[in-house]
């Protein structure tokens, strides 16, 4: 038992705070989030080509670093606390893993060197606009033509899929339902019949999509092929991975909320003495920090997991079921200590001017995607044999 | 122990739903529903000739005496008025701030003169009034007032800022609590002013608020001029009269308020059964418990004002303001829930959001503006039960 | 509208006041709750002859006084927070109201005036061990045999099962389900095949008895018959007078524990100051009293809507939303006021000797008690529509 | 960054199960999972033969030093130690004030005498012990001591009393904090006292609580003896010293701690998965919040004592015990919710609970002892986040 970071893990996280404190303040984040794409390209090159950290848990058979997830867990709560507008997770946490865990050695060595290098920004596309987070949302169906796969549906909520160069995409075979006849395409972003569409969302630092797929052809080398046709599973835990690097993330803000609030009432002065004085003041923040710190053993415990789960070494039931813990807590903390810091602000927590409406939003937003806290405890609920 | 309304009173609902059918149309359909938080931006010029067509019906300030301009109407006929007016989808009110607290003030506190001179104009819906009460950096700590006002050659000269003033932009009058005597502290030493916006002393700048809009705005006094005439009371009276007029504001639109709710409310519960998640059995316990909240709400206001016949602030009304911004909070948060993922999407780039998205996002500032929560239990602890005031601290 | 207890009402409820302080205190509390029958008779004849709470809603053409369920629920309050020992819950509002809404003009004549001067204590029976607290409940059954009915079955959780006199027990056809098929019977407690014994609980201060009914024969007279085999109706609707009875004791009990925990914490002494001067425990104190007047707006609006069902002047839907409105919020708020005020009282709270333990105690009795916040909130959102 | 054991500890705790399986059975059967929070007043007599028992396996004060007894055991042994005892239904133990608090204590700040003359009754089971801190009216104020000691013919005589002393009736030894300078106050002028149980001068009185049980102990002391060399320290010592003694309390025993939770919790989970309320949306969610919970105190747990190696307190552990105390509470109220109405049928009149209505009622108290929530809140406030304490009152 060793529930600590390693030093070169701790060495990684702390690298990851420090560039991130110079390359991704409040100015980065503004100026990324009012736009469009919802990234700076310049800081994507710096993040993947100087800090690697789009190739660190790709194997280094594919030209990754071969670390474990726990290092993705470090440095996405890193990128929690930053609100870094990039589209890592889109590429890393959906797309690289889903090359990891359901494509063929072939599809592996085309596409994970350049999402390990940054060349490439991969992503996920699956449910459609039931937001229906697991197989039960994918509506999009693919027949074979011949030496080809015939796509067509939409897709909607998908993680920068107006921006990515290369789509993995869950259709299924018409008629089929549920988990069943599930097929994942790794397809160009460019492919003929393809069609995305920002979607403005009420949180600006994280962009989402629609796609429509209408007669779209592709080789069959598109499918991929480890779980071929019948990649619910492979799907569900693809999935469970985002999850747990979402909910690494939500830990990373909702302990940066807490500091930048108590640093607020520590300063704020009312009634003649700093606010942070006032024990309703210093009650929330108790309350907050108890929920940060549990929020952290939670993704960090599902980190672990995670890294198991990649070296084939843990059963697909407990990866679900770390990463809905780790999610259904996040999610309830990160929104909780955001509401709670908007609220110790008082009225310039309103303003667009403070940054805690950033992080509040985005809040707001990470606890729906990928399933709510309520949704993550009933699935907990049917592993426990309720 | 009653819950229904007599029969004159039915009779004036009536009336009153009457007239809104026969008037709230036409050029005012569009502001239907609108104007009200985090929407009190829009439609000004509609909103104020809505307001003259309201004064010639003679449904601006019911409440007040006849001699006013008002109806004198009972606290049931106002609830009513205000229900209906919800329920019609009667857009906010521009001259709310005249009609429920200038006004009453002016009633209470002004001269003879001055009632003459600025009521009519508020009575009529051509004269609108904003308010300057928060001073930046006060907070909930309202007697730390930082504005000053001197008297030079007979006339008021104000200097400070004043902030999260709505429809500052709108008004042609404000009130002020400003520092009459430099060397006082909290509430001693305050006056209380009636200054008019157009002039070159005073400056407004809007504030952009989480929602990207700017409802509020910061107000800035430079030598901003007051004539002598224009002080309501005695220099010193200031905060005596500024806390009668927060008095003012508990009341009869409370149930209007309330109508409001349930219209979102409402609408929450269409969008669940639209989109099937109102058969989410947690989201269904949500949304009865947004009910019920409601239906409490309704009769904590009706005890609060069947209890105030007499004008005194009773024991439940003390906990209203916290128990209706929880609830208006929760039903913002309980919206986008209802809502799933789709939440998320807003109306239209770069940053137009839908009304249920506004809502989420103004009903944060519900538990602040007024008295955050934190002060509002204060209050409670201190007046309804009786409970010690932290003691002061030493001084270090 | 007059939201405000009119002169009488506030006299009624004064003087209701006054006697409970006099004669209902601590010590008469815990005499009545250590016993089995769980109450005084001398302390019931002083509420029946004396103060006629028994008569209070009862029609003066048998025996009452006429007065409105707002009365009723004006007595419930103050009997809530004086933890009452005394079977008044089940005699008037589980007894005296079956038989108001559901007995032929011959059985009230019966029966009404004996529970209204006190000689008689009723209650009713309805629900087996499942402890579903509607018709679905009920499991005992009802056979006519001649000019005769022969029941057979088993009630839990009857309120003062063991020492009513008159029993008020519901039944159903053999093959029946649901709201279909069910009768009521009024038949005395010392009828041939009735057993009972008292269940010893957690909450002292409220028996609870069950019963056993085998090969009971009971004349067609003991059949109730206004709503005679079809009584779903009028049993959901006694259930629904019942629950807003016990929402009004749960409001009056939230009240009084507030006012019991602002006075320990006004005398208490810790760091050199009374602990009600602490930020902490004053919110909490507010909480509570935000809690405790809305849950007395509740249970008002509930006796007046009861107030016009009983005089035929509502829907049953509305009747049932006002029960499950009041119910709801009254059991959270009186389970969060007594463990709040248990919290309050720090370790003293944890002792026999101070009251706290017996309101809390009640509290939880009477949250799960006709139904729990969560199980009426279900009630609501089905009447919604939802 | 590792969830798992090393193959030595996990031949450790084979040893431990082994051990275990051989000796909790025969006599030790009836006391398997018996004498927990709530039920620390049952066989008492077994479960002190047990502490022999397991002294005679050398599994008593396994953390301590080889020198003194103990195994000088690794945090993860200690670890594996007490999961393996919750797993197996290991009683609660009568002697863990003496191996868990008043041992390391000793150990820390006896002379070499004390240690040779104190230890080995610890770690034999063969000497209980007692804790005497709180006092009657100080609650969590544990500075407000006014148990006095004096020195009289060489040794102290000790008059007042302490509160809430579990096991005070089967002790041979109290630890008792005493003000040994009349004229001090707060944390000054206190000395940390070893005080024999048998004596005339100490006099035990049960605290009927709201079991309806008595766990918990008034102590008195009138002229209560204790021989100079039974004092700990110097004069003046003594509230570092209790400090220090707090500070065991948090620890390995945790991971155990959380083993009999999982057995709480699992008995929660089959009561609902056989009355059917496992099939109630509501219910499911507060069951896999309590799942939820509890996983992660693990792994907070987890994170504090791999972050304690270097013995300081980690900001992390400043939350544990608000953190499962909350928990433990709710599960207890979970626990009557899922039992629905059969949740009020206590065993046996008059007054025998069953054993979830004991959790019920007894976790209350959970969040009351070492240390209220509000005191909790308060600590992690300022020891972890740096926020202020509240500023002294000015003198009235």
């Amino acid at each position: 038992m060793e529930f600590a970071f390693t030093e070169e893990q701790q060495m990684i996280r702390e690298t990851a705070e420090q560039f991130l404190a110079d390359h991704c303040d409040s100015a980065a984040v503004r100026r990324a989030m009012a736009t469009e794409a919802g990234f700076e390209p310049e800081l994507w090159h710096r993040i993947a080509g100087e800090m690697c950290w789009t190739a660190i848990h790709v194997p280094e058979a594919y030209g990754g670093l071969g670390l474990g997830y726990v290092e993705v867990v470090a440095l996405m709560e890193q990128m929690g606390r930053r609100l870094l507008c990039a589209p890592y997770f889109s590429s890393i946490c959906l797309g690289a893993n889903a090359l990891l865990l359901a494509a063929g050695e072939a599809q592996k060595e085309r596409w994970l060197p350049a999402i390990a290098d940054g060349s490439c920004r991969a992503t996920l596309a699956w449910c459609d606009a039931s937001g229906r987070w697991d197989a039960t949302g994918v509506s999009a169906t693919f027949v074979r033509d011949g030496e080809d796969y015939v796509l067509d549906g939409d897709y909607r909520y998908v993680v920068d899929g107006h921006t990515a160069g290369l789509l993995i995409v869950a259709a299924r075979t018409p008629g089929s339902a549920g988990t069943a006849g599930i097929g994942l395409f790794a397809l160009p972003a460019d492919t003929a019949g393809v069609t995305r569409a920002w979607l403005p969302t009420m949180d600006q630092t994280r962009k989402l999509a629609s796609l429509r797929l209408e007669q779209v052809r592709v080789p069959a080398a598109a499918l991929l092929d480890a779980a071929a046709t019948d990649a619910g599973a492979a799907l569900a835990n693809i999935l469970a991975l985002a999850t747990v690097a979402l909910a690494a993330e939500q830990a990373g803000g909702a302990q940066q909320i807490l500091d930048i609030a108590v640093a607020y009432t520590r300063e704020r002065q009312q009634f003649g003495r700093t606010i942070a004085s006032f024990q309703a003041v210093k009650h929330k923040a108790a309350d907050m920090m108890l929920k940060a710190e549990a929020a952290r053993s939670a993704v960090y415990y599902a980190g672990c997991v995670a890294t198991e789960a990649l070296a084939g070494g843990v059963a697909d039931a407990e990866l679900a079921a770390a990463a809905s813990l780790a999610k259904a807590y996040c999610s309830e903390t990160y929104f909780f200590n955001a509401g709670t810091a908007l609220q110790l602000h008082g009225g310039v927590g309103f303003t667009w001017e403070y940054d805690v409406h950033l992080y509040f939003k985005r809040a707001r937003a990470s606890e729906s995607f990928l399933g709510d806290a309520a949704e993550h405890r009933e699935r907990i609920a049917a592993g426990l044999g309720l | 122990m009653r819950l229904s309304f007599s029969e004159d009173d039915e009779r004036f609902r009536r009336e009153v739903a009457d007239w809104l059918r026969a008037n709230l149309c036409g050029e005012f359909e569009q502001i239907r529903f609108r104007g009200g938080p985090g929407d009190e931006h829009m439609f000004s010029g509609e909103r104020k000739r809505w307001e003259q067509r309201m004064a010639e019906g003679g449904w601006t300030c019911i409440g007040w005496p006849r001699e006013y301009g008002g109806r004198g109407a009972s606290i049931e006929q106002q609830v009513i008025f205000h229900e209906e007016y919800a329920r019609a989808g009667g857009p906010g009110r521009v001259g709310h701030i005249g009609e429920g607290l200038a006004g009453p003030t002016i009633i209470a506190f002004g001269t003879e003169e001055q009632k003459a001179r600025l009521l009519p104009g508020i009575r009529n819906g051509t004269e609108l009034w904003c308010q300057g009460y928060s001073e930046p950096g006060a907070g909930s700590d309202l007697a730390n007032v930082k504005t000053r006002a001197r008297l030079e050659n007979g006339r008021w000269l104000l200097n400070g800022q004043k902030v999260w003033t709505s429809l500052a932009h709108e008004s042609q009058w404000c009130f002020v609590i400003a520092r009459t005597d430099p060397e006082s502290v909290a509430h001693a030493g305050l006056g209380f002013f009636l200054v008019r916006m157009d002039q070159p002393g005073v400056t407004v700048r809007p504030i952009e608020q989480i929602t990207g809009t700017s409802e509020f705005n910061e107000v800035f006094f430079d030598d901003a001029v007051c004539d002598a005439g224009d002080m309501l009371g005695k220099p010193g009276d200031g905060w005596k009269i500024g806390m009668a007029l927060l008095g003012f504001e508990r009341g009869v639109s409370t149930l209007g308020q309330q109508m409001l709710f349930q219209n979102e409310l409402d609408e929450v519960i269409r969008i669940a059964q639209a989109n099937g998640r109102g058969k989410d059995p947690v989201i269904r316990q949500r949304i009865a418990d947004a009910w019920i909240g409601l239906r409490i709400m309704r009769y904590n206001a009706m005890r609060m004002l069947s209890g105030q016949q007499d004008g005194s602030l009773s024991r439940e009304a003390t906990a209203y303001k916290l128990y209706w911004a929880v609830w208006h909070r929760n039903l913002g948060k309980l919206a986008m829930d209802v809502l799933g993922p789709e939440a998320e999407v807003i109306a239209e780039a770069p940053y137009e959001l839908t009304r249920l998205q506004s809502l989420f996002l103004f009903t944060r500032s519900d538990t602040i503006y007024g008295g955050t929560n934190q002060i509002q239990r204060n209050i409670i602890a201190e007046r309804a039960l009786g409970m010690p005031k932290e003691p002061r601290p030493a001084r270090a």
